[in-house]
């Protein structure tokens, strides 16, 4: 078995009286998905902002590819290969849907600092954007503005942002939100098959997609990981039906 | 093209303006709006005054608003050159304005009438035959609060102006007469607008007098804090703190000030009780030192027209260097620097009936010229 | 220097400082609870010193003059509250500053417009003129004494208004979640009317209380605004701690900055150069203050993140 | 062709025609008001560039705008005077050449934009906004009481600067030299807009959540885009000295800064041409309502709040519709 490409050991953070994440260990290996679950305010935001680098855990350590990323920053993580998917869409929506694409290729290239050769002009940024625009489905809309894009539209175009970068890694937050029936089903086909280019950590909330998709599934409950296993050892635990799926059938 | 002329608003007609072919061309670039627009609006009509009182039909007045930015103040002025086509340039209130537009307009061979502004610089080095001051020197009043200050033996003065050109040169011109002691000197910020620090400092430094300048509301600000301090050491100022326009704003505060001036509406000669009567008739107020001003100017000039026509340059230079008016501060003569030779006087704020004034005591200095003279060469 | 004068200066700085508190408390409040700038505060702090003015002359009582001045500035907000200000809630800041810019410009020349371009008068009464023997010999104007109370007063009213009453909930409520507020069933487009007449007439108060002792005149409430600015920027933008805070730190370093940085120079200058060199420094000192604040933090001393 | 890029090659011409209609009648301060605009105009584009493409709502660049123009002030002062400007370490003599000053204008608005922006760029919002006014109003009191160069009086150049096979003097060929920079500088910023670092500017403007995420460091993007825009603004600040042949610290004050602000938002935030429709409009306005009646900045402020609450592209948005995402 492979070293985890993501390796998060023991990592703590509290916020005043409140442990947000505590001695939370998980990892990531080659080809799977491994889901985060966990009821509201369990402290799945706070983990993946920690794994992002938007926050600084209180103690323990990440480890990417065998290299301490604890104290880089978003963009060194960026650039290593972390590739980010947010919970609320978070594109340029004043931009085409092809110049998102390209803000990712650009990065991929490292450094923006051309200032005069037009950059929608530019063949080997155009091939990575449109490639990574084919990938998810939305080659047609190449030139429509970001804004008039449906809901799921707008979160495969998140993912193909996250494909220009080449990612060693995905990190997704609820892509699932806000999709209808069809548009999930269609969503997890794609995520599916995305595992085999890079293993994928997934924060969800529809149990259908986590039951479906995930390899290797994990349950955060106040801040703590209380069972990590496949979908039916997950199904089977005690402690987490009491937990957390009975409370999720009660609410 | 024309934005705006005054000539219609003040009463000369149309045609007469259109008839005029020989006639006189005036641009009058002052302060009309936003902060110190009293200055200009008293300059204007003081100058207006004088201009309907002669009912001539070949002057012609172009007035322009310079909001007392500087940068505007030169594009009026390119403007007043370059497509008004005027003669003669006036109307200026502020040294830093004045600097700005003088020099290039007198290069260009027009003639420009100070009806306030004398900045050192072009009394000195920098005079001109073309350029004019009507109004004094900038150092002229703070020189004769220095002289009063030595007749009534004040001895140990505390004085005080804001952190700018023409603070720096209020308080070198104090010191240039003055022959007591200095109990502390202080620059403050421009536009500051509360004193209680330097009252403070004042009070400590145990000062038998107080000389300030503070123009516009920094005057007033000074005037009533100082008043409210229970401070009872004499001030003096020069008379731009106690003018008519300011001083009903001062209020009791200044009463019994003393402040040094060229001119007061109690001089008693013809010229001046006709302008007092003549400008509280037309405009309902009490002139000002500045419509004072103003109305010399303007009576300089026509005084000028009388005897050559603009298109003379020398002759219409040395018709205006006579001086020969009826000024309202009595006599009145141009030195070798263009600037005035005069009396200054010391006034004393008081009240009639319910409205603050100055009343004449003295005279601080008589045909006082300017320091500056001998560095001009012309 | 004597120990006395310190004093005395510590007092001014003091007494600046509790004004430039009844100006920031306004600004604060307006953008902890809204979210907006308001550049035209100064104007209505002019407003409030235009109104005593107006009233003071008519009547001679300078309390009907500090309440015309509390009345005015607030119906002022009002009345631009419910016009304008409310369209500019959920618009960014860059259209807020022009908005509001351009009120300053209506407010300014519509005052020139109605009460001329020359200065107001408005003086202190008889019963507050003069100095006071302070203990250990200082003498000090009993009106800024005055001032520096009135101002603490307003100060702590304001904290407990804050704390205990029922709008004090609401604006708490609203500083931290605006939907939260919407949801309690409260009128949100009334409780933002208030507040901002509530700044409103703080300001305006304070346009009064210094008009007294300084010119009431247009274009009076800019410099002052200026100042309230970097005053609200230094506390922490919404805070009213950081308010009070900010203005006795303002007060103290403008007054003592003007006093002590000349001498400071002359201890190694010639007196003639240190007044110019310490009097140009001190007039930049608050905005050096203000900076290096926001460098090392960058919400201020007690903003939220 | 769309409707904007037509109406801007309109602007283009129209503030080519007019001037020279001025020149053929006669009207030479027709044309000192078309090169005020032009230069006006140079200043907005350098401000839009921060402001319209990068989001920073700087209410400093006066600085940027004073700094331009002092170093006209400082070297032509020097040259008029034949002091040098510096002898120790090395002799540094004043100039009247107007590509030299240009050259420092530039490079002294872009270092004075480097250092304050790498400061302020620490905060975001109203912080920033309230700490570029902190900055200008120290340059402002700076310049008042710096009694070297004239202080509140500022500096008079008696003679307008030269260049190379031109007299300056002349209204029209100042204009034509005016109207020239600002092409390139149009060009410029036009290039600038469309290339990787433009892209990456304006997505950090949207979005700087997403630029991070994709590698991109927003603070960097954000600097050299207000160091460049400080470099433009310094320019038009040099112009604008030579056009009065004067500066003073009014040039620094905060008005200034809300002024050139002004135009930008009366023109059209981040358009490439908003800042040459607004300041054209703004000078139009300052004569046309300054003649009707002394209180004309009523009818500004009145006018300035009706574009702000209800014409939000400014007059390129009301003339060319709502902007374009262009490829």
């Amino acid at each position: 078995m492979t070293d985890p490409i993501l390796d998060v050991r023991g990592i703590s953070k509290s916020f005043g009286a409140l442990k947000a994440s505590n001695d939370v260990s998980l990892d990531l290996r080659d080809g799977e998905i491994h889901a985060l679950i966990g009821p509201n305010g369990a402290g799945k935001s706070t983990l993946i902002q920690q794994i992002a680098g938007g926050l600084r855990p209180d103690t323990g350590t990440i480890w990417f590819d065998g290299v301490n990323i604890t104290a880089e920053s978003t963009v060194a993580r960026a650039r290593r290969g972390l590739g980010r998917t947010f919970q609320i869409s978070s594109l340029a929506m004043e931009f085409t849907v092809l110049q998102n694409v390209m803000l990712g290729a650009l990065g991929r290239r490292g450094g923006a600092f051309r200032f005069l050769s037009p950059v929608m002009k530019d063949r080997a940024l155009l091939e990575t954007a449109h490639a990574a625009l084919a990938q998810v489905g939305l080659e047609d809309f190449a030139s429509a503005t970001t804004a008039e894009l449906s809901h799921g539209q707008r979160r495969q175009l998140e993912v193909a942002v996250a494909l220009t970068l080449s990612p060693r890694v995905f990190l997704m937050d609820e892509p699932m939100a806000g999709l209808g029936t069809e548009g999930s089903h269609r969503l997890m086909d794609f995520l599916g098959t995305l595992r085999h280019r890079a293993p994928i950590l997934l924060v969800e909330h529809d149990m259908d997609a986590v039951f479906y998709l995930a390899d290797r599934i994990s349950v955060l409950v106040y801040g703590q990981i209380i069972a990590t296993g496949t979908a039916d050892e997950i199904r089977a635990n005690r402690e987490v039906r009491t937990a957390y799926l009975g409370e999720e059938e009660d609410a | 093209m024309k934005f705006r002329t005054f000539a219609a608003a003040i009463g000369i007609s149309a045609t007469a303006i259109a008839a005029q072919a020989e006639g006189l061309k005036v641009g009058m670039i002052t302060t009309l709006s936003g902060g110190g627009a009293g200055l200009g609006i008293d300059v204007r009509d003081g100058f207006m005054l004088a201009v309907k009182q002669a009912a001539r039909d070949d002057i012609e007045v172009v007035i322009e608003d310079d909001q007392r930015k500087p940068d505007v103040a030169v594009q009026l002025a390119d403007k007043m050159i370059q497509s008004e086509k005027v003669d003669v340039l006036t109307g200026i209130i502020w040294s830093n304005l004045a600097m700005a537009v003088i020099p290039a307009s007198v290069a260009q061979g027009k003639f420009y009438l100070s009806p306030n502004a004398g900045p050192s610089q072009l009394a000195g080095k920098g005079c001109d035959p073309n350029y004019f001051n009507v109004a004094w020197q900038n150092d002229n009043l703070h020189e004769a609060a220095g002289a009063y200050a030595n007749s009534a033996d004040l001895t140990n003065s505390f004085i005080l102006a804001p952190n700018y050109p023409a603070g720096q040169d209020a308080l070198t011109g104090y010191k240039r007469l003055y022959e007591g002691e200095l109990a502390g000197e202080i620059y403050t910020k421009l536009g500051q607008t509360d004193y209680a620090s330097e009252i403070a400092q004042i009070r400590a430094s145990g000062a038998d007098s107080v000389y300030f300048f503070l123009p516009g509301g920094m005057g007033i600000s000074f005037l009533k804090q100082y008043a409210d301090s229970g401070l009872d050491i004499p001030v003096v100022g020069p008379a731009f703190s106690f003018d008519q326009g300011i001083l009903q704003a001062v209020g009791e505060a200044a009463l019994g000030v003393k402040n040094t001036s060229q001119w007061n509406k109690d001089i008693d000669n013809a010229a001046n009780n006709a302008f007092v009567a003549s400008f509280q008739k037309e405009y309902d107020r009490l002139p000002s030192l500045y419509a004072s001003q103003g109305f010399d100017t303007a009576n300089l000039l026509m005084s000028a027209m009388d005897k050559a026509d603009v298109s003379d340059t020398e002759a219409f230079r040395a018709a205006l260097k006579e001086a020969d008016f009826e000024s309202v501060r009595g006599d009145f003569a141009f030195g070798s620097n263009n600037h005035p030779v005069q009396d200054i006087y010391v006034r004393e704020v008081i009240k009639e009936g319910d409205v603050f004034t100055n009343k004449i005591i003295g005279t601080a200095l008589e045909d006082h010229a300017d320091a500056y003279a001998d560095q001009c060469n012309m | 220097m004597s120990i006395i004068l310190l004093i005395e200066q510590v007092l001014n700085g003091l007494q600046f400082g509790v004004m430039l508190f009844l100006m920031a408390a306004g600004l604060t409040l307006i953008f902890g609870v809204m979210g907006l700038i308001n550049l035209a505060h100064g104007s209505l702090y002019m407003v409030g010193a235009f109104a005593a003015a107006g009233t003071a002359a008519a009547t001679g009582s300078f309390v009907l003059a500090l309440a015309a001045s509390l009345v005015a500035a607030a119906t002022a907000g009002a009345i631009v509250e419910l016009t304008v200000i409310r369209r500019l809630y959920d618009r960014d800041h860059l259209d807020q500053v022009l908005a509001t810019f351009a009120l300053i410009l209506i407010f300014s020349e519509g005052t020139r417009w109605i009460f001329g371009s020359f200065p107001l008068f408005l003086d202190i009464p008889e019963y507050l003129s003069g100095p006071v023997t302070l203990p250990g010999g200082i003498e000090y104007p009993l009106y800024r004494l005055t001032i520096i109370l009135i101002g603490l007063a307003i100060a702590a009213g304001l904290f407990a208004l804050i704390a205990k009453t029922r709008i004090g909930i609401q604006i708490r409520a609203g500083e931290s979640d605006r939907e939260m507020i919407g949801a309690l069933g409260v009128n949100i487009a009334r409780l933002y009317t208030l507040i901002f007449a509530l700044g409103a007439a703080l300001a305006g108060f304070a346009g009064a209380l210094i008009g007294a002792i300084q010119s009431v005149q247009v274009g009076m409430g800019e410099p002052v605004l200026i100042l309230a600015f970097v005053v609200i920027v230094i506390g922490g933008i919404g805070s009213i701690k950081g308010a009070l805070v900010g203005a006795i730190l303002v007060g103290l370093t403008d007054t003592l900055g003007g006093f002590l940085l000349p001498r400071l120079f002359a201890t190694f200058m010639d007196a003639s150069a240190a007044m110019s060199v310490g009097s140009a420094l001190a007039a930049m000192s608050i905005y050096i203050l203000m900076a290096g604040v926001l460098l090392v933090r960058p919400t201020g001393l007690f903003g939220g993140q | 062709m769309r409707r904007e890029t037509l109406l801007n090659a309109a602007v283009l011409l129209g503030l080519l025609a007019v001037p020279l209609w001025a020149w053929a009648s006669d009207e030479p301060f027709i044309i000192t008001l078309a090169t005020k605009v032009v230069i006006l105009a140079i200043a907005g584009i350098g401000l839009n560039l921060a402001l319209g493409l990068g989001g920073l709502v700087s209410l400093g660049h006066a600085i940027f705008f004073g700094v331009g123009g002092y170093a006209m002030g400082i070297l032509a002062s020097h040259a008029q005077s034949y002091t040098p400007l510096m002898e120790w370490p090395l002799l540094i003599e004043g100039t009247k050449s107007m590509p030299v000053i240009w050259l420092l204008a530039v490079i002294g608005g872009a270092c004075a934009a480097l250092v304050i922006g790498a400061l302020s760029l620490r905060t975001t919002g109203v912080y920033f906004i309230m700490i570029t006014l902190a900055f200008g109003q120290m340059f402002y009191y700076f310049a008042i009481s710096w009694p070297a160069y004239g202080g509140e009086d500022g500096l008079a150049i008696y003679v307008r600067n030269g260049f190379p096979g031109l007299n300056t003097l002349d209204p029209i060929q100042y204009f034509a030299l005016c109207f020239g920079v600002m092409c390139v500088v149009l060009l410029f910023v036009a290039r600038l807009a469309g290339s990787a670092f433009g892209l990456a500017l304006s997505g950090a403007r949207q979005n700087s959540e997403r630029v991070q995420a994709v590698g991109l460091v927003p603070y960097r993007l954000y600097l050299v885009a207000f160091t460049l825009s400080g470099a433009i603004t310094g320019l038009s600040g040099a112009l604008y000295a030579d056009l009065n042949r004067f500066v003073s610290p009014t040039m620094f004050s905060w008005q200034t800064s809300g002024e050139i602000i002004i135009f930008v938002i009366l023109g059209g935030v981040g358009r490439l041409f908003g800042p040459v429709i607004g300041a054209a409009l703004f000078i139009v306005l300052e004569h046309l309502l300054g003649g009707l009646s002394e209180f004309w900045h009523i009818y500004l402020g009145a006018l300035l709040l009706i574009v702000v609450l209800f014409a939000r592209g400014g007059l390129i948005g009301l003339l060319a519709g709502k902007e374009v995402a262009h490829d």
